[in-house]
């Protein structure tokens, strides 16, 4: 038991943090950094220059432009690049369709959009929830009837993030209506031009807009589109799902908003002494700090685990990643609203576009919706309730 | 001791309640923010016709010579609402300011004004530094002659967009943070020198950013020349309206959220049978309740004279409200799940409104640290 | 809406004051203030002295022994008496069987019991609990068969606090075995030195002897010995534990403990500072009483709306009561313990009957067995798993 | 990085678990605890076998070099079987001042000693009013010829009351906080003045109350005479090592709540089949595995040779095993309901141990005071 990094990990750190602070435009890190939204651009220009470096698609199977890193390496990769604020390679592209289609497309399906995924030239959006179907997503109820060579789609799904920038969406339908919940269920690619498609935006509390409605009216699908086996998509979800396992932590994420609450919390006074200095929030953050560094250890004895269990199976600590990560990210939302104090209240959303200037410190506009904003992260990709009610039964055996 | 309504109460009450239910529907709301001054005139005006905006002053005034509790239960009516209408700026510190702080004569000239909603009042305090400490002021007024130069910016003035008169604290001695020296000055929003910026707030509701310069104010404007003891008091008892405000909005968000379980359906059955989500929502009642109680100990205590005990009393409510706020705002949100999070649904409106209320005058721990540093609300020995 | 006490409530208040201060013995409540168990003849001593007075049964009807109180009076009298750290009356004896007996006893049952429950003349347990039916009351297994004029018992109860003082105890026994759960139960009074029954102690981890387990072994009780009908116990059961709904927050008792806290914690230090003067305390006790002084609130709430309710029904605050009150009282046993720092380890209980002096401020030797054995007011009288349970089902609908 | 045991550790970790597993049983610790020592000799003679005393300390010395991972697995088995024998104070804390403070040639001369099971230690430093300040020290040193004498009062000295010989504090010079000017003794207990008192702890081990009355110490004895450096990084040493072994006990814990939950039945079905009871389980997890994982931290970081980092990385892991300790018993009794208070079943004696643990060395709040003020574990700026 070793538990400090090697000189071969701490080399590939250090290469890694050189690149991402300085391949990536500083406009683009900033944004990340105040909670900004990036423009569709600002993630396809990001994701390029990880392209060109192999550096976008790194778990992916290596013929197919992965990386045949240590599990390390990949918490290093992901850390360094949270840390210095640089877009995340675009997740329905890289962790999700991507990954389904290496391992279960057709050779066809493959050639056909791996590359272009891997460089953005198609921007992949993820059809899964529905109005009806949440936390209960196998009763979705999306229909593709198959006549001839192709399927004719009609439903509606919801929660579609930033299909407004999207090409194509990758969508779970009913292909057999007599099969029970989880069976008759199929993973079908759609191109968003085809005629019969609606999106609509779905503004959350925040003010912003990254989610929408996807509606399908008679959308006629070449067959070919489908990926595997017809009425095999749940497995393919489940693979999709049990996916991203580590990142989901967002440890280096949340180091980078310490850094970040740390040095505003210095510039923010409370009477003589900047907020920094008084002990109740000290030590507030502080609390947060330990929680993150035992999550950080927790991250890293599963990751250093993975090569050693057999594929599937779990380390217990695992589990917890995403429970607590998330309640983590929410935590620092709400110090940092506390730094900003009365300047949370303005909204100044409707002021993009113009050039008025920002009220009060120009950190502090973003924290209030950043805080209403980070309370998605303990709903989306299956809410906490939800997994607590896997882990009881998975992990604990209840 | 008697926790029931009075008569002329339980007819308040029923008054504001129904205006609410009646004409402040969600979807109401939404029209009332697109109006220019952010709010609805015809709102405004039926608050006027009720005799609200007189609540605080004596009849003689215009008024009914309303107390905390009738606040408390026009604020807990219009937290249910979410209102718009400034309210808050106009009657509660405006009104306060003039009661507390004016002379007889200026508060017989504006406070019929007042009730009569000729007179829309807003109060500047924050500056860029002073975060919530009232003493903190920056901005300065000079004798000038027989008159007074005021020069300064002022922040997040609630209301300060559409307010005709504004209530403006400067330093006319004393430095930057000395309690003593501090004055309170009534300008009218037109005067030359007054330049104002409104804009929304997160919860909808909406401010301004103030920038004096040059401001002259007359010896009559100068409602108060040592005013902080008084401005204080306002703001305490603007506090307590406050919390009373945060409990409407908490129970709304615990019925809206109770609704939902009772009629969303996964895995074939109301989520509301799952016995987790069962003990969540009790949790969140017991947090309501609590606030509720809090938030009427501070209606009883904002008339207290001994500004030391009024002030823990006060800070304890809304060490209280801001807790038992976010907790019940953001299981609200949790509850709900995704629908939650949209700006469609009401839920997300309230959730945003406890949590600004949280930021005004001081959050939760911000007074959790007063009432621990001046001994706590029980005695040593009893 | 006048939340001020009237004149004639604030002179009630000073009346039971003095009284509780100066009638109560100080020895005795010097052991409740330092949470030393009370001795038999501690309880018996004190509650006759209320007893004397018509204040030891105050809920009981007033042709019974009882007072007509107003509630906020009834309020006052139980803040005033946990405020002087006065030990309660028996609970067994007056919130339990007494008004059992006075509302669904016989005339002969009231004559020959209720005077003699008054004033400690018998001491009585209570027998509900049994190893298998802790939270599921209605599967207890107790059997009592009816042989002419007599009840045979047999089976075993357990939790029985004080059955070691006791001198009769107030059992559920089966009495109709083919009936189903909640049927079938009736309400016996036994007498303890009846042949057949045995008494086992259980020490608890604070290593006190609150609880036992008491075995009936062919126990023969007579007819006369059933309190109401046969087969309706359960009701009787129901309101017996419907009753207590007030007293059950302990917020006098908390108040106390506040300000033994704040006593103690001004002699320890931190540093040069007095734990006492260190925000850190400050604040952490602070929050406490914030939500003490919100449930003394939610509390006379309760209690001034119990006129206005027609009996049965309950103010939604009342539910919160146990539960609130139950998670402060432990709150400020960590508190305590906090306090009193290295000195919370020493055992000190296996000195008791020597006379070794104690080690550390003698206010430490029961810090750390307060704290264990305070987990309790979270289980029993219902966990507060029961709790929301009931909440949940009776006060939400859901 | 790798988690990942070598060899000799896994060995290590499977004798221990072994004993633990074979010799610790509940039931065998009652009989153990019930010895005149408080501990088993039996089991004490068994440990000195498997050569776990000379764990610290080089080969040269009877040892086998081991440091914290080995010390920590270690830890965690005793925490499974909440061991009884005094291994913490005679091995971590004594060999630990040993290797620290001790000249080569004291060292070479005690070790074996310690190693073979023929010298138990203990640490004396805990006064009256210190609390948790190790540099709080009012016990005097005074010259007296070649010699010193020792005078004052030291309590909760674990295992103190069956040690052979006791470290203890004594100042040398400066005033009673002050950080310099603070020596180590190493008194034999059969000294003349030296008065001890042993008793119990709640968690059931054993610590004592320590009198010096003109202690007369040599020279020699005299182990080093600014000692507080040393102290302070022996002492990091043991909190790391206690929460090795607060993990182990959490770990059982949250073992026996799981067993009952899926045997007890109420209302016709195992407790375990309610989501409450579940989800509060699967919480229960959490914070044992965050425990775990700040265990192993301050397991690397117990090396660190900057005070301030390790005393950092120390505070934190304590931070941990205090508030995961606190939830995870509190909870083990909550789900356990009535059995879970008694003392004849094994979960709340793992509670009283963990809360002890606590107590030791500072509570999670002091450690996170002293986090907060020393600017915390994540830099500004990566």
């Amino acid at each position: 038991m070793d538990l400090n990094f090697t000189p071969e990990e701490i080399a590939f750190r250090d290469e890694a943090r050189h690149f991402f602070r300085t391949a990536i435009p500083e406009s683009i890190r900033a944004k990340v950094a105040e909670g900004e939204g990036l423009t569709r651009d600002d993630m396809i220009t990001a994701q390029r220059i990880l392209n060109a470096r192999g550096w976008a698609t790194v778990n992916w199977p290596v013929d197919w432009g992965g990386q045949d890193w240590t599990p390390i390496q990949v918490y290093l990769y992901q850390d360094e690049m949270q840390q210095a604020h640089c877009p995340a390679p675009i997740a329905f592209n890289v962790s999700m369709v991507g990954p389904v289609i290496a391992q279960f497309g057709s050779q066809a399906t493959k050639e056909r959009f791996l590359a272009a995924t891997a460089n953005v030239d198609i921007f992949w959006c993820q059809g899964f929830s529905e109005p009806g179907s949440g936390s209960d997503l196998a009763s979705l109820r999306t229909k593709a009837e198959r006549k001839g060579d192709k399927y004719i789609i009609n439903g509606q799904k919801t929660w579609t993030t930033l299909a407004q920038y999207a090409d194509w969406i990758f969508c779970l339908c009913r292909t057999d209506p007599t099969a029970k919940a989880q069976e008759g269920i199929s993973f079908i690619l759609v191109d968003l031009k085809t005629p019969g498609i609606t999106i609509r935006p779905i503004v959350t509390i925040d003010g912003g807009h990254e989610v929408n409605e996807v509606f399908f009216d008679d959308v006629e699908v070449p067959v070919e589109n489908l990926v595997g086996q017809e009425n095999k998509g749940w497995d393919y979800a489940k693979f999709l799902l049990g996916n991203e396992r580590t990142g989901i932590a967002r440890v280096g994420a949340s180091k980078a908003k310490i850094a970040r609450i740390k040095e505003l919390a210095s510039l923010e006074f409370v009477g003589e002494r900047p907020l920094m200095e008084t002990p109740r929030f000290q030590e507030k953050l502080a609390a947060v700090e330990v929680e993150l560094k035992a999550l950080e250890m927790t991250q890293l004895r599963v990751v250093s685990d993975e090569r050693k269990l057999e594929k599937g199976r779990q380390n217990p600590a695992s589990s917890i990643l995403k429970l607590k990560g998330s309640v983590i990210q929410q935590q620092l939302t709400e110090l940092l609203m506390e730094v900003v104090g009365p300047y949370a209240m303005p909204y100044q959303r409707d002021f993009e576009g113009n050039n008025e200037p920002i009220i009060g410190p120009d950190y502090a506009s973003e924290a209030a919706p950043m805080y209403f904003n980070y309370r998605k992260v303990s709903i989306y990709g299956g809410s906490n309730e939800i997994q607590r009610n896997i882990i009881a039964k998975a992990i604990l055996g209840l | 001791m008697d926790f029931d309504l009075s008569e002329d109460q339980r007819l308040l009450k029923d008054s504001v309640d129904r205006l609410v239910a009646d004409q402040y529907q969600f979807e109401q709301r939404k029209k009332y923010m697109r109006e220019p001054a952010g709010y609805s005139a015809a709102m405004w005006e039926q608050i006027t016709e009720m005799g609200l905006l007189g609540l605080p002053f004596e009849e003689t005034l215009g008024g009914f010579g309303g107390g905390a509790v009738e606040t408390a239960i026009v604020m807990d009516a219009f937290g249910r609402g979410l209102v718009l209408e400034p309210y808050f700026s106009t009657v509660i510190l405006g009104g306060g300011l003039l009661r507390r702080a004016a002379s007889a004569s200026v508060l017989g000239a504006l406070a019929p004004k007042v009730a009569a909603g000729k007179l829309k009042l807003a109060f500047a305090h924050v500056e860029r530094h002073s975060r919530y400490d009232l003493a903190d002021v920056s901005t300065t007024a000079r004798m000038d002659g027989g008159s007074y130069l005021l020069d300064g910016a002022k922040s997040v003035v609630i209301h300060g967009d559409t307010a005709d008169k504004i209530f403006v604290t400067a330093r006319l001695s004393g430095d930057r943070r000395s309690r003593a020296g501090i004055g309170l000055f009534l300008i009218d929003a037109a005067t030359p020198g007054v330049a104002r910026r409104g804009y929304p707030t997160q919860d909808g509701q909406r401010a301004a950013e103030l920038t004096l310069t040059g401001v002259r104010a007359s010896a009559d404007d100068l409602i108060h020349d040592n005013a902080l003891p008084l401005v204080e008091h306002v703001v305490d008892e603007a506090i307590a309206a406050l919390c009373a405000e945060a409990v409407g909005a908490m129970q709304a968000m615990q019925d809206l959220t109770l609704e939902y379980l009772k009629t969303r359906k996964q895995f074939g059955r109301p989520i509301g049978s799952f016995q987790v989500l069962q003990h969540r929502s009790v949790d969140m009642l017991v947090a309501v309740e609590q606030a509720r109680s809090m938030a009427m100990f501070a209606a009883v205590m904002a008339a207290e004279e001994n500004p030391v005990e009024r002030r823990k009393a006060i800070s304890a409510a809304k060490v209280q409200i801001g807790r038992s706020g976010r907790h019940v705002g953001q299981e609200a949100i949790q509850l709900h799940g995704g629908i939650g999070m949209t700006n469609e649904y009401a839920v997300g409106h309230y959730f945003k409104r406890v949590t600004m209320i949280d930021q005004l005058y001081g959050d939760a721990d911000t007074h959790l640290s007063y009432l621990g540093a001046h001994g706590g609300l029980f005695g040593k020995a009893a």
